[in-house]
């Protein structure tokens, strides 16, 4: 059976146990269940964060992440995908992100979260902002995560 | 054509999004970023360094000699840090 | 500060969240968590089973984890680290084994959750036999699964 | 010294575990397992494809050229098929 994603961008914090029993629930045909969860560290570059407050595109982001999930969903096996991205303003502690892939192996469940991720990080339209006491700046974006893209990328 | 900015765009800018009609000769993404630089002092601090924009057209991620011919929305914004 | 690793075999279930909480809570050093729940699924090679029943060599089972586990620890920059592997009689549908691994940064992550779980499923001393209508019969190991955990051999 | 068998090993022997002082020109492991083998019927039958048999001295895997000599505990089981 072909896999429909859930994809929920939202303001409010979300259990990742439960969204895994969502996905798995009376299902006897997965074998595998990666989850990646994304959450706020206390620190940016070595300097205490107070919190993050991310903005994004929200008409582009759940249009391009639903085109990154339906991708995902035709290179590899899956029985499920959940993703869940939080905006607004996050804590040192709580959930940002949260990528769920469910197959018969776990191959291709490691694979599709990663892709995913990679793709989050370096390409989907949210900005991170951080409070710090100096005052608030918006994080930079990182090459590595451009260079984790690409990876996926077919030839 | 409806404009948006997010990010330290929009700070910059003071604005979330406008309308906006650019002048026929301003065919691609990279000649709206030239043309808007020019509206004034928000704007000519918001796209100093034009390389650093990333544009998407009716939200989709397009590079800079990507013609603006029939968008309905085009949108600047910082290098995305979301996940 | 470096990670300590929790290992448990037991017969009782497993809850994923519960165990994130567990690693994560009051941490806020932690920026990935990746989670790998491994599923008994309704079939084995197209033919639908009744449960599987895992059996294993305890002593060689806590040493051997715990060994590779560190491993993990000493490859990669991690923040915790959790490793439950059931055993006993589980019928489709239920958890059989978790890998947690925390980290600052998602790569690490990712890894540490895979390299363990190629471990597990290639070498660590557990054997499942499925039970079916034609009766039961010792599940067979695959060449792919030496393949994954090879991947991981330092040369 | 003590031996251990596994899955269809202790299944095929009918017994889990026992202890046996194999004679002093059996030193390796794949010694002991042609050794083993020449015990009786059920321990043939356990032993019959010897290369698909993974062996482990005192929790550790070992080849089959591995010597015994000092082993506490030797196990003999089927390829691994936990996680």
């Amino acid at each position: 059976m072909a896999a429909n994603a859930t994809i929920r961008i939202q303001q409010a914090d979300f259990d990742v146990g439960h969204e895994i029993a969502a996905l798995t629930k009376g299902r006897i045909d997965i074998g595998a269940v990666v989850s990646f969860s994304g959450i706020c560290r206390g620190s940016e570059n070595g300097e205490p964060i107070a919190a993050l407050t991310l903005e994004h595109y929200p008409d582009m982001a759940e249009a391009e992440i639903k085109r990154h999930a339906d991708e995902a969903i035709s290179r590899w096996p899956l029985s499920g995908l959940t993703v869940i991205h939080r905006v607004g303003r996050i804590v040192p502690g709580e959930n940002i992100v949260l990528v769920l892939a469910a197959s018969a192996h776990r191959q291709a469940a490691f694979e599709a979260a990663e892709f995913l991720m990679d793709y989050l990080k370096a390409n989907a339209p949210f900005w991170k902002r951080e409070e710090s006491t100096a005052g608030t700046s918006w994080i930079e974006a990182h090459d590595h995560d451009d260079a984790a893209a690409a990876r996926w990328t077919k030839s | 054509m409806k404009v948006k900015y997010f990010a330290w765009v929009r700070e910059r800018i003071g604005k979330a999004e406008e309308t906006l009609e650019p002048p026929a000769d301003v065919r691609t993404v990279g000649e709206l970023i030239g043309w808007l630089a020019q509206r004034g002092e928000t704007y000519a601090y918001a796209f100093e360094t034009p390389r650093v924009i990333r544009a998407a057209i009716d939200h989709t991620h397009v590079k800079s000699d990507a013609m603006i011919s029939g968008a309905r929305e085009i949108a600047f914004f910082p290098p995305m840090t979301g996940g």
